[in-house]
């Protein structure tokens, strides 16, 4: 492949405009990309996030039914035949009709070939709450993916990351789940540098400094998190808040490493906390024999599902001010 | 013949007045989150709701509050329900997009597009074994005709002879791509054969003409022939949800559509059979009388207690 | 509803027929049911499973196409006009053509509509590996389902708790998922009670006594954890196995106690680890400050797919030696 | 025309003698788990896999063996992946039901029904951009057109005119269900009409016949004409899965069967061709040779390693 990507540069973009950013450049720089899904071509999508593709790429960027099993398993078939598929499925929620094609089918190609055949798509998805959603318009899913061998997932938070982990998905060989979030596609806009190399899977990113508790997040929440992390430093306690991006791969050791050294760990995310990918960092961690002052926490939404009504909602997803309660609790709570 | 023509005037009006009431607290903020209006379709909802029984089951999509209206689903409680409020027919838990209203025969929006099919089917199955001689009726956009659980759910309802109507509102646009871009041929009510069972593309801003063909679907039906799919010709006055900037209307197109609507279509067919102006004005302004104090009730309702959010989760 | 059940009578049965005698109990006593599925209705099953329920009981057990969306979707609308159907999904792995129908429609019914609505469907299906199987034949799906606030689960491995959850779960008046194993269908025949009063749901089963370790296992590789606490018995080291048929409800608190009192925790399942449900059940027991004397442990598949060939799968489903050697090692690991 | 015939004869009888050496040695205990034979189906795949070009992408279901042998892969590695050998087309990865062997266009076997529909979209569709005028193939049952993603797959290949030849095998039965009572009208290929494509119930046990059309629907993918739903009406001499009792047979069925299938027809007419007895009993046998010596070579290779257990999950 002749290097085609442009010298590093600056711009300021919004989460959108930086997932919009990468695709062009993926689609300039990788031939057999191709990006489709529902309202994706002609209307740039319902979020403007594939705007222009469209026009700067002709076919290779377009529109389809609402039939989300063609959409996944087509795009499981061009990979297989060399394409680089990059597919929305809109909300994560919608995933459920045709689960199938990235289960039973996307997962299995590389494995079950023994390594004949390789499957790289790109499945773009947002998901979560925003206010006034019903509960098919909610859901965060990524735990149902992560007990998923043969998928890589990635959620990114900030602009950066989303134009980064987009691009290194598509790089990839493997069937790849980017999992976005409508609330951040709007948000201010930030420097992003663009036309960067294209990094590896993995890593964590250090959202704050602190040696009271671990706080391990990925996801829009982060954001929250980070904020009760400064509202929490103002009180004089100190949060190492570690934003995993990438959740498969996911980098244990500097989790274990982190909650080693704080004696404390909260995980927090968005998704309800049982079977949540929460437990899974509560029992690597375990696991690995790290000794706690105090019992790991969870905070994420309570086992129900989600009302649209706002003042119910609100008391369910978890925010800056529920983030900072609970660790303050486990903090100040000592061990037990 | 006019007298009806008022009924359906006056039953198209309280849904668009409602609509277009919802879009202005959308605008101002009681209302949040996505909505997706019924503006220009409300004639499928006046002309099938009327042949309905009560022991039939309706389902509708996340466009149903026109559907929820024309079933009988008393209006505050509907707007306190968009708005989040204790009174809400669910309590605000369903919002504008996923709400029911079961003691109404309304069994619910959806908003997995196409989801609601395969429940209906149910429905109908369930009223083979229970006595109640009830049908079920399915609403969903042209755009689902794409999905796979509603090819299902169309061949399991024939195949098992299931009194279901389909009700397919063509539209013309699945969100924001055209549907004729999306499928082969534009008839999708031709896919009815596919299946074995009647399919008829009608006039969708005629509530008369809904009004037929929903009533010869329910009696043939009732009387053990199966599931009929309808493909109602209709078109959005509006954007997909409040919001959309309509960008993929052609020149023409909305003028076209304003032409075509089914309130504006009506009146003049009231006109012409001489009922007078005021008479049919009247109706429009009882029907935005009824909707502004409907709105105003719910909104001095309290906002569903937090201290519930949890409730309801399993028996 | 009439008290037409009769009065409990002990036979012996296989898994299958005790889950057979449990579909004619409860279709001869709640007249609201109906048992449907793919080879469900003249056939009887392709184990067999639900032999003699069209004979009996006509119409109300049929045969549907291959059409999982209509399959459960009619289920979840049948079941809110007041029903009981009992669908069945040949194997979960199916499952994911239609998860939509289980996730964004029957977990919602109750909750959204305020409790004004209910779905009181059964989904039986079943599970796992058998030799030879591939790996779109051989998923453990249940933490997918555990992850779904609204959905009951359950996973017998019993004859007799193929009866006893079965007719719990059609006399709930919620969304149950009855996971059971086919592997386990045409084993030895055991004593079974049929007849008996419906039980509630949840608890545990006490599979070996020991104060060693806590073992927590649930579904058919209950039985390898048992051999593997049998023989570990043999060599002085004594395992509390606990098996918890019933994943939803989860009884936190009986696990809970019983490792507060061994010291050590090992979950054995067979799906594979990442995202499994053992990482629940560690996150609950390290969340409950619970002192172990050694990093809890989870035995299970490693994260991979399931290769057809038995050489191959033999290594990654976890058998009683393995089960036996890992629990071994937690043991005489001492306290790290 | 007998030479075409004995061909015809030749590569259906290395199906069927390697699908009833697999019924041995599955019986015999080297072959484990679920396996579906094809025998009776032959004609299908030797029909249409004599017209597909190298670069054309194969998709089959679990009942696959027979169109890997039609496309051309080697026996021996086909026994050793059913076996679990090393040496298998998927170093026994994906056994019976589920493995691959892409470098012979054979795109997979897929145990989920309907699975392989919509991939098979994505080959052609991949074919548009990377310019090798690849068509697609997928083949089914007749109870995976009651399948939601089958009927997303169809609308998806023709509303984007892609090349794909959907092949229905039409052996009147879902697993030990008739297809018949599952559906409205029992024939197939007129739901092709709901997709504007064309569709067409042919003779599924004559290889000719299936070469004809598979040929012509091919002939119009390439040309940009998109997609054919070709049903091809086929009966299973044996059960659904090694180890159906085949309690669902009607009296005389067996006998009709028998009667119609396509290697006992291909016979008769070569007889009447007036090709000698002795000549087409010798294709029968070569073709057994060819399979004992590959079962038997398969039978020494070693099991696949269990240290390579874990390898090839991702890049
Ligand atoms: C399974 C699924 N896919 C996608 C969506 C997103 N979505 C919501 S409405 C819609 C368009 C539906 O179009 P149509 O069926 O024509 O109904 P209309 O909105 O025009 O009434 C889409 C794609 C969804 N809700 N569910
Ligand atoms: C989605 C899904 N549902 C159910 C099954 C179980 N199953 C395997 S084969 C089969 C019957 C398929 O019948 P048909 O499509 O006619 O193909 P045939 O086996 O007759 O070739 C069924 C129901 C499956 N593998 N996948
Ligand atoms: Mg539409
Ligand atoms: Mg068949």
């Amino acid at each position: 492949m002749p290097d085609t990507s442009p010298t590093p540069e600056t711009r300021k973009l919004s989460y959108g405009e930086a997932v919009n950013a990468a695709l062009h450049r993926l689609m300039e720089e990788l031939p057999e990309t191709l990006v489709y899904g529902e309202d994706v071509g002609v209307p740039g999508g319902v979020f403007g996030v594939t705007r222009g593709l469209r026009k700067q790429h002709g076919d290779r960027a377009f529109d389809t039914p609402i039939s989300e099993s063609a959409i996944l398993g087509s795009a499981v078939g061009a990979a297989m035949m060399g394409r680089r598929p990059i597919v929305e499925i809109m909300w994560a929620d919608f995933s459920l009709v045709a689960l199938d094609q990235i289960v039973n089918q996307a997962a299995n190609v590389r494995y079950v070939s023994g390594g004949r055949l390789r499957a790289p798509l790109t499945i773009r998805t947002q998901q979560g709450n925003a206010p006034g959603a019903c509960a098919q318009h909610s859901q965060c899913l990524e735990a149902l993916f992560l007990h998923v061998p043969g998928l890589r997932v990635c959620m990114p938070s900030t602009p950066q990351d989303a134009y980064d982990l987009l691009v290194t998905a598509v790089h990839s060989d493997d069937p790849v789940l980017v999992i976005e979030n409508r609330t951040l596609y709007f948000g201010a806009k930030e420097e992003v540098v663009v036309g960067g190399p294209v990094l590896p899977m993995g890593g964590v990113r250090e959202r704050h400094a602190g040696s009271d508790a671990t706080v391990v997040t990925w996801g829009s929440i982060t954001h929250r998190a980070v904020e009760a992390a400064e509202a929490l430093a103002r009180e004089g306690i100190g949060l190492h808040v570690i934003e995993t991006p990438w959740l498969n791969p996911f980098d244990t050791g500097t989790v274990i490493a982190s909650a080693r050294r704080t004696g404390r760990l909260a995980v927090v995310h968005e998704a309800n906390v049982t079977g949540g990918f929460g437990a899974e960092v509560v029992a690597r961690v375990a696991g690995a024999g790290v000794t706690l002052q105090a019992p790991p926490i969870r905070v994420g939404a309570p086992d129900v599902r989600m009302p649209a009504a706002p003042t119910l909602a609100q008391v369910l997803v978890p925010d800056a001010d529920r983030i900072a309660g609970e660790v303050r609790a486990l903090v100040r709570g000592g061990s037990r | 013949m006019s007298e009806r023509r008022l009924a359906d005037l006056q039953a198209m009006w309280r849904i668009r007045a409602f609509e277009e009431k919802v879009r202005d607290l959308r605008a101002e903020g009681p209302i949040v989150g996505s909505v997706h209006l019924c503006i220009g379709q409300e004639a499928i909802a006046v002309g099938a709701c009327d042949v309905l029984e009560p022991e039939d089951a309706l389902f509708a999509t996340y466009r149903g509050h026109g559907w929820a209206i024309a079933r009988g689903v008393p209006l505050e409680p509907l707007f306190a329900e968009l708005m989040g409020r204790a009174n809400g027919v669910n309590g605000g838990r369903g919002g504008s997009a996923y709400f029911t209203a079961a003691e109404y025969g309304f069994h619910g929006e959806n908003s997995i597009v196409g989801g609601g099919a395969p429940i209906a089917c149910g429905a109908a199955l369930a009223g083979r074994f229970d006595g109640s001689g009830r049908s079920a009726v399915t609403v969903f956009g042209d755009g689902a005709m794409n999905q796979g659980a509603v090819h299902e759910a169309m061949n399991f309802a024939s195949a098992f002879d299931l009194p279901v109507v389909f009700i397919c509102e063509n539209n013309r646009y699945s969100e924001l791509t055209p549907i004729a871009d999306m499928v082969r041929g534009s008839r999708l009510a031709d896919r009815a054969a596919a299946y074995g069972m009647p399919g008829h593309r009608i006039d969708g801003n005629d509530a008369e003409s809904v009004r037929f063909h929903v009533r010869d679907a329910l009696e043939i039906a009732r009387e053990g022939g199966g599931p009929t799919l309808l493909e109602c010709m209709t078109e959005r006055l509006v954007g997909h949800y409040i919001g959309d900037a309509e960008n993929y209307r052609r020149p023409g197109e909305m003028d076209r559509i304003r032409r075509r609507e089914p309130i504006a279509r009506l009146r003049q067919a009231l006109l012409a059979d001489g009922v007078p102006a005021g008479e049919i004005d009247a109706v429009e302004a009882g029907a935005r009388a009824e909707i502004e104090a409907a709105a105003a009730a719910a909104l001095t309702a309290p906002f569903a207690d937090p201290a519930t959010a949890r409730e309801h989760l399993y028996a």
